[in-house]
């Protein structure tokens, strides 16, 4: 075990997938010789040459539609989309051929495409700099969706990704780049729990929280001062968001009856809508109160320094976890 | 300073300025950038380029009829673009890669595409039919300009690999205006890649004119690009093989991408749904259809001695066989199995769909138990 | 009264708005001079003159982006997108630019910009011409999302849509674009039902079925249906997709109890999927059994034989309805 | 038939081929495609001009100071295009329409864009300051390329209300790779609107060399696309003046589009967080110091006689009272208040959006009641 970044576990991730198949390639803007605007393919390019690393022209449709013509030849493109924000322009090559094409060739033309998107908000970025896009891809049939939390799961899930024969949307959350933690470099991908299952990050028995990418550290900040009054919170990091693990969210359900799910995304239509529904059919008679969302309003990215009113932080969580328990919150009850 | 002040004073809509090697009357003439590159084009080769371009003709007319009598949703004329089709492909290798959009009959009859999967997909059986690295020809594309960055993909693989194939991306002159399309130009001329570029230029992009989408040809945006060009004339087979052997061994040798415009004329509707005669004017057909590139060739071919009833009756029967394999597979056609909707969503297990692959798999057999209204 | 198509409903709304306001004009693919591929805009070119009625290049991303350029010079363009699965092409415009230019200016700049998309399947097309991409758009900030049913909607809603200061994204069902129906074409819009709310269009007691766009008609069907199994539906034709009338659906929630949702488009994290859970939130305690949704596969649209085994049929609508009734639907539960 | 398959050989890379009127030491030189346009500019207004630029610089560096000291989240420095940037803006009439990028500090202080309205974005307090109908620039766009589609579409408005303003799209060499930058293109040709593109062409698109996106030089893809263009020095700001006056007037006049590539240099970093010693020579960069577009015009009004101590004191004067405004915005500004998160996302009541401002507003009030922990 190693500690480090999760920025670094990331970088170690590609590393290892470009030393052991010389079909792997890494391609973005900026992401050679400057190793990306976070640094997470530094090095990348003095290592396995500027063949494999390749910086691209400034257009994200073209990386994504030359990634898929590489498939096509049988590699397996890494694609960097420098921001959330600006992965939209990318958006048609996405829906419309990387994640169909599997589906219209029945199978003979695979899309083992790792697309790698530093995610969300927090850092005091400017617009477009800081977008949860995630549900757009979550909802778009023939794409797995995956989203980070700690270093070890960057590297263990980037590497399954890769070595995924289906295209992989990779949510790295920015604002934990920095975030340390132990990382087994040598661990067998294959021992790892497989990338589409959920984990249980905390356990407790009174309110299920589910989350996913930087806002896992939100709920277990929100466990520990629930903890103080007396309130114990399961939490569960998604890690996955297509497909959902339901297998171990309803089991906790089924045990507290009672959920917040939480996203820094918009509401309306967004992965927590999906939780809530899928949970409430599966669930329903386990359930003592209507499960709740809390996440990021359904307004544009606001400026920096507004971004703190619109990120679901600890103190929203706590306040849907004493309306999931029926206590009064100190916030009188609106009703549409 | 290269003159950059004063663009050319050519017209997108000048479908004279062409490179040609086979005149109006199908009689050769010589053009000396052309001329190199049809040197060993004999008449036995170019009896087989006929053959093709006739059997693309009468699988595009059984198409049309197919549909008519609704064996088929849709289908999409290519009458009047035989030449550029055929003899694009023809100038290929048999590992190059073809990226084609859905017009291109042609280069997937050269590539002995099989009757069935002509109709399978308009029939509304399948998204996609022959199987593209049997063939080295993708499957038909729809979203407009989306494959040109996929042969630019394909082609940034070849160089990888040190392959000596080439590339290519077929898409219309409507297409030119896709953003992907020119970012297609860009990637390809930033890493030298070996693509080539064929715009088939018929004039319409179903009811615009292309004079909409460009008003200098079309040829004329490459080279800003730093990819060279040429504009052919797209209803001349041996100017089309001529060309593309130009092309694709610029390419192939190192050089970079190359881009042909082959002015061509789309004689037929944009597809069975369209009514042309909204927007064009039927002596513009009737203009085009007297330059038809079948007759040109036929023309040359038996000026060569080279074309007598026996060959034409060959043909016929060729054709004939092809078409009725087209016709018993629609006709002969079951309904699908149902679950097969499921099918190869993934490449791997996905959970979600696999429990909703499984619901439904149940409902169905409801229905068979008599549980259904 | 004027008994018309669909078609021609929105035909005559584009017409009155031409004639109306000289800032109003219409651009796409195709719509001059041919009418529009569905014939929706015929008549316009030869009516208003090509610099109102406008033939755009061949480029969904250039079309909305002046579009955006002609509204920040005053005028209320109406895009029509030429298909469904064109409109990706275009996201990064609808996405960064149509939806936020509003919020960005602090509501200096006005996007009245209304993008009409012939939508959805049924209507035995080839690829990417039976799309359902509505939740992408309910899922973002700053866009108004309706979907029509009837040629007296199609007639109102697109007036309405157009007047509307902010951009809507405008959903016609193609496969009721021949549909007729009574429409009145004199009636002022400020009379008529506000764009943003939701009709019940059938009561009914014991199941609430919530849907929108052609779905309705099934949904209708399968109401007939029930009756005559002595199940009574109530049918809810949401309109609006964003914003969602929850008034309107709650209060029948609250009687019914027991709610389906309905719609072609895909499961995960679709329109359904935020209904429900808004719903739940809402109507808790009303809930006699859980909201169940009836939807599109998970899959890519499925070629054309295929796609009667895709849409959620009046079958499938009833099924959901037993079970949410707990009536044996005939068909045994399969769980995660 | 035009030559397209042999592309000029020129290089993107080659930056001395450009248009200008001053030489690197500021020494007018003559240029017969520029002159005519510059006839008339005469000391007075340069040094109006000038004054634009080294407020221009002062201000930037002023940003870069007050990002460095924690005022501002972020800066893109503009050091080294105030010339491109300010001699392009006052070639325009008042009432034209600028359409920037985030770098084009130079056209808003030609068109008196206030002190605050420089740094309220990248304070993190808005999207967007200033007012765009006050100034007619719209704001900064974020996304690269993006603008040049809304510049076109205001210019058809422009060609619709018979106005006679052009509509101007700023972006930078990088930016040309996106779709919607050739689209752009496209629809002005296409329309003949009056539209004037200006790419920046500052070397560098963060780490990524011209090359990466253009093997020739940028102006060269304009008239592919029937659009004239000039590639001029963006250094020296009298032939900025001169190019965008033949460029406004040519668009101005009913002639259509027209396009700009001004050849500079971004000499500081790409933005306060970028390190570019990563990935650029430090010669490279002392190379274009050395060509400092301030120097070269101050050079040239003192060989006119027309700059002095007491115009250099002025200027110093000025821009400290702007740069003090600049800082006293930042650093008395208060935090926002928390319910502005919901303004202005419509236009109209939105049910949706409006009942979870409400519910937020009750939480919030909650706080002041006690109930947060
Ligand atoms: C992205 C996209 N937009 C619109 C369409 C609808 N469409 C299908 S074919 C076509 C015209 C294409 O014209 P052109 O590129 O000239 O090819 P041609 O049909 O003439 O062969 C259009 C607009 C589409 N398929 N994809
Ligand atoms: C669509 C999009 N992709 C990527 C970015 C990230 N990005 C911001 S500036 C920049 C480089 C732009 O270079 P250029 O166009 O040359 O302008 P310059 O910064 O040199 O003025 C990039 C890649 C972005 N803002 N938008
Ligand atoms: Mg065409
Ligand atoms: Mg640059």
């Amino acid at each position: 075990m190693t500690e480090m970044t999760m920025g670094k576990a990331l970088t170690a991730a590609m590393r290892r997938a470009l030393a052991d198949d010389d079909k792997t390639l890494v391609m973005g803007e900026d992401i050679g010789r400057l190793g990306g605007v976070f640094r997470i393919t530094d090095g990348l390019q003095s290592e396995f040459g500027p063949r494999r690393v390749v910086d691209t022209p400034l257009a994200e449709s073209g990386i994504v539609g030359t990634a898929v013509g590489l498939a096509f030849r049988g590699f397996r493109p890494i694609v960097e989309i420098q921001f959330d924000g600006f992965v939209y322009p990318a958006f048609d090559q996405i829906v419309s051929q990387v994640a169909k094409l599997h589906y219209r060739t029945q199978g003979r033309v695979k899309m083992p495409i790792t697309i790698r998107i530093p995610w969300a908000g927090g850092v005091g970025a400017a617009e477009h700099h800081s977008e949860s896009p995630e549900a757009y891809f979550v909802h778009t049939a023939g794409l797995r969706v995956v989203a980070v939390s700690n270093p070890q799961d960057a590297y263990t899930m980037l590497r399954q990704a890769i070595a995924s024969d289906d295209p992989v949307v990779f949510f790295e959350p920015k604002r934990l780049y920095h975030a340390k933690g132990e990382v087994d470099l040598d661990a067998d991908i294959a021992d790892a729990a497989p990338m589409g299952l959920a984990r249980v990050v905390r356990e407790g028995t009174d309110v299920t929280v589910v989350t996913y990418g930087a806002q896992v550290t939100t709920a277990l900040d929100a466990a520990l001062a629930a903890e103080d009054e007396g309130i114990s919170l399961e939490v569960i990091d998604l890690r996955s968001l297509s497909p959902v693990d339901y297998g171990t969210v309803a089991a906790s359900v089924r045990r507290t009856g009672r959920v917040v799910v939480t996203h820094e995304a918009a509401r309306e239509a967004g992965v927590g809508a999906e939780v809530i529904a899928s949970i409430t059919e599966k669930c329903f008679h386990y359930l003592e109160a209507p499960p709740l969302r809390v996440t990021g309003h359904d307004i544009p990215y606001p400026p920096a320094k507004l971004e703190q009113h619109h990120l679901p932080d600890l103190d929203r969580i706590l306040d849907a976890v004493d309306r999931v328990l029926g206590r009064p919150s100190g916030v009188p009850e609106v009703t549409a | 300073m290269t003159d950059t002040l004063t663009p050319a004073a050519a017209l997108a809509s000048d479908t004279e300025d062409v490179a040609r090697l086979l005149d109006h009357e199908g009689c050769r003439v010589r053009d000396e950038r052309l001329d190199p590159w049809a040197a060993d084009v004999d008449a036995p080769m170019l009896r087989q380029v006929y053959r093709d371009m006739f059997l693309s003709r009468r699988l595009d007319a059984e198409g049309v009829a197919l549909q008519r009598q609704g064996h088929l949703g849709l289908w999409a004329p290519a009458q009047g673009q035989e030449a550029v089709q055929v003899g694009t492909a023809w100038a290929c290798h048999d590992d190059d890669f073809l990226f084609p959009s859905y017009r291109e009959i042609g280069i997937e009859v050269v590539r002995g595409v099989q009757p069935k999967d002509f109709v399978m997909v308009w029939h509304g059986a399948q998204h996609a039919s022959w199987n593209p690295f049997d063939v080295h020809v993708a499957n038909p594309q729809i979203i407009i300009g989306a494959q040109s960055l996929h042969a630019v993909g394909y082609a940034m693989g070849i160089q990888r690999d040190g392959g000596d194939q080439v590339a290519v991306a077929y898409f219309g002159d409507g297409a030119t205006s896709q953003g992907d399309v020119n970012e297609a130009m860009i990637f390809a001329a930033s890493y030298g890649v070996p693509v080539v570029f064929v715009c088939s230029n018929n004039q319409w992009a179903i009811s615009e004119p292309v004079q909409l989408q460009s008003r200098t040809p079309i040829s004329h945006r490459a080279p800003g690009f730093g990819i060279p060009s040429l504009r052919v004339d797209g209803n001349d087979v041996l100017a089309c093989i001529a060309a593309m052997r130009w092309a694709a061994d610029h390419a192939r040798s190192g050089r970079g991408p190359a881009y042909l415009e082959a002015v061509t004329y789309r004689v037929g509707p944009h597809t069975t749904s369209d009514d042309p005669t909204r927007y064009r004017d039927a002596d513009e057909v009737a203009h085009w259809k007297a330059r038809d590139p079948l007759a040109r060739v036929e023309s040359y071919l038996r000026s060569l001695g080279a074309f007598d009833d026996a060959f034409a009756q060959t043909l016929t029967a060729d054709a004939d066989r092809f078409t009725a394999a087209m016709r018993s597979a629609v006709v002969g056609a079951g309904a699908p199995e149902p679950l097969r909707v499921f099918d190869q969503v993934y490449a791997e297990p996905h959970s979600g769909l696999d429990e909703q692959r499984a619901r439904f798999a149940v409902y169905l057999d409801g229905f068979s138990g008599g549980a259904a209204r």
